[in-house]
């Protein structure tokens, strides 16, 4: 393995017809796939443009130990992998700075229910929110591909349910949804339950909604 | 979750002076408010009080102020204000009477404890949404490659070939004229159709017994494909006269020549 | 310079009233403009971008030292510097799908008349065939490496003639194109096929048949 020789990047199409290269060598190969991409890369995106026989966890492995404290750094989103500056260094990016649309304050609360109360239909984040929803908010954070749909709910209605996306994690630098901010404590104090309202509430918050045999937030806080 | 509190007296002379006053500066941006929860959330902050241990009689009292107050102003609230109004007013004289055995439904304290849930958890909310955005954000504090490399996507055809097909595209070429290719050629073809019409017009004169060689057309009778082409058709008519009734047919020996005559009518 | 406090980031703003940060600090700060910036940084745009007091060269050499050898490199374009992919990974910026087709009958039988007949002329594979033989196929053979250019022929107009290829050879598994089994002994082996082809026999100038006559041959061939 030591040969230089065995160095030498394969020849794609060939690869099949050798060993996997060395591991040293994989490593250089994730680097220069993940600096190519402005995007993370899944395990299986690196496995696809790896010569056969790679092992991209591994050598992702090796990489993040390497970028460790460096300028650059090798991050984790959901399931994905991407290279991102260090966030300490943030000051001397003025130029790149891209301005975000503003949102909305009621956006921006949206986009938190949906997040930590994951999967969610319209009717739970009225509730929560104790107002209608105006199809515009959601419209903007699906357009900004922070939020998708999931599965529909499977209750009476089978209401869509909405969930938040890897750009969502990519954009706040969170590894997965178990890494939002206070989620343990809020779980904990028992504020992401899904309680229905004794009898009936007025107003738009109502939820007919009856989320309990479905589990909640299965989507992303199970992977 | 409802604890004790609830159940206080409404509130001091200062308290009700108090949320009056903040219900006249509310009252002013009432469009600044997302709804009656929003507005709930923002009254109760007055208690100064955790929202766990938040006064739910006392929070009802002031949202009726603020709607009093609004009324006096002669400002419209929005509609869903006003059905707040009222089922705080109910949840109000629930919370004051004596709970009634015979009544159906949750008690006063049940909904006073779900309005309390639902303000705490709307400000949890509120307050994630804020840690959220105070995140290090990507483009912001964080950056991506400035410049990505595209993947270039190459097709690639591959032709293959086989040496068996090779040779026999060679073969086939090397051969052609040994072979035809099939097509249907109708100037060599008598049908049975052709051979019926004809012997229709000749079985009047066949008396007597006449190898059916003899009913070939002449034009079919030399080349070796046009004659076995018409002995065919012309059998194949034969049977098919000899099933009307209109002939009979004989052979004499294996290979010997079939002949046929007109049937005559059978009227005894 | 080794005290681990100075390696932290100064503040914004203050980095004029202390010391130029540690050069550790300093290759980070490049690192990470090169890394975000969307064009190549010249030694003067990282100066304006850097702390006061910074060395973008001496920063530039370290962080060159750092990558040699990886997956990317920091490469000088013109007076400016960027992070590239290394050269001998740049087959990993390439997605090739690799379609495989059969050969057209035209090409199929041009090339079988060219490994019989070498050296061939183009009149010579046309009379054969009974049809004229687009420039297209002879290109596509010449193309795949199959068939090449073999001396003029001494005759009037001194024609181009065909020959094979040692790719083609191989690809076959020849020894020469000699080997080839002869019609007659195609027949003995029982490998002709003794199905006519289909269609009439098209007369000459018919150049539609090159490219027409795929479907039927691929039906032919079939195992």
């Amino acid at each position: 393995m030591d040969d230089p020789q065995q160095i030498a990047a394969p020849e794609p199409g060939e690869d099949s017809l050798f060993d996997a290269p060395p591991m040293a060598e994989q490593e250089r190969m994730v680097e220069a796939l993940l600096f190519a991409s402005a995007a993370p890369l899944s395990l299986r995106d690196l496995a696809g443009r790896l010569p056969h026989g790679c092992e991209p966890k591994e050598a992702l492995v090796h990489l993040q130990k390497r970028y460790e404290g460096r300028g650059v750094r090798l991050v984790k989103v959901g399931d994905a992998w991407a290279m991102r500056t260090a966030a300490d260094l943030s000051y001397l990016m003025q130029k790149e700075t891209v301005e975000t649309r503003k949102l909305s304050r009621a956006a921006i609360e949206t986009l938190a229910i949906i997040a930590y109360h994951q999967p969610v239909t319209r009717a739970e984040i009225e509730e929560i929110r104790g107002v209608s929803v105006s199809r515009g908010t959601v419209d903007q954070l699906i357009e900004m591909e922070w939020v998708r749909f999931g599965r529909r709910r499977m209750t009476p209605g089978r209401p869509v349910t909405f969930v938040v996306t890897q750009e969502f994690l990519d954009h706040f630098g969170l590894e997965s949804a178990r890494d939002l901010p206070g989620v343990k404590e809020l779980r904990a104090a028992g504020l992401l339950d899904n309680r229905p309202p004794p009898g009936s509430v007025p107003g738009p918050g109502e939820a007919e909604d009856d989320a309990e045999d479905d589990e909640p937030q299965s989507e992303m806080f199970d992977e | 979750m409802a604890d004790k509190e609830l159940f206080d007296d409404p509130a001091s002379d200062q308290g009700a002076v108090a949320a009056r006053l903040a219900a006249e500066a509310l009252i002013i941006d009432v469009d600044g408010f997302e709804g009656p929860l929003d507005l709930l959330l923002t009254l109760s902050r007055t208690q100064k009080v955790d929202l766990r241990r938040i006064s739910i009689l006392q929070l009802a009292e002031q949202y009726l102020a603020f709607v009093e107050q609004a009324k006096t102003l002669r400002i419209e609230l929005a509609a869903d204000y006003l059905v707040m109004a009222a089922w705080l007013a109910f949840l109000k004289s629930r919370l004051l009477l004596p709970p009634d055995p015979a009544e159906e439904g949750p008690s006063g304290e049940d909904l006073a404890a779900h309005l309390a849930f639902q303000l705490e958890r709307l400000q949890a909310m509120r307050d994630a949404a804020a840690k959220l955005m105070a995140r290090d954000q990507l483009g912001r504090d964080f950056f991506a490659r400035g410049i990505p490399e595209r993947v270039e996507r190459v097709r690639k055809v591959e032709y293959t070939a086989t040496v068996l097909d090779l040779m026999q595209a060679y073969a086939r070429l090397k051969t052609r004229d040994d072979f035809r290719p099939f097509v249907l050629d109708r100037e060599s073809v008598f049908t049975m159709e052709q051979a019926l019409e004809r012997m229709r017009g000749l079985i009047g004169f066949a008396g007597t017994w006449t190898d059916i060689s003899s009913y070939l057309p002449e034009a079919f009778s030399v080349d070796p494909k046009k004659r076995r082409s018409a002995t065919a058709a012309t059998f194949a008519a034969s049977l098919e006269l000899a099933k009307e009734g209109k002939v009979e047919i004989r052979q004499g020996a294996t290979f010997a020549p079939i002949e046929l005559r007109r049937r005559e009518p059978r009227d005894g």
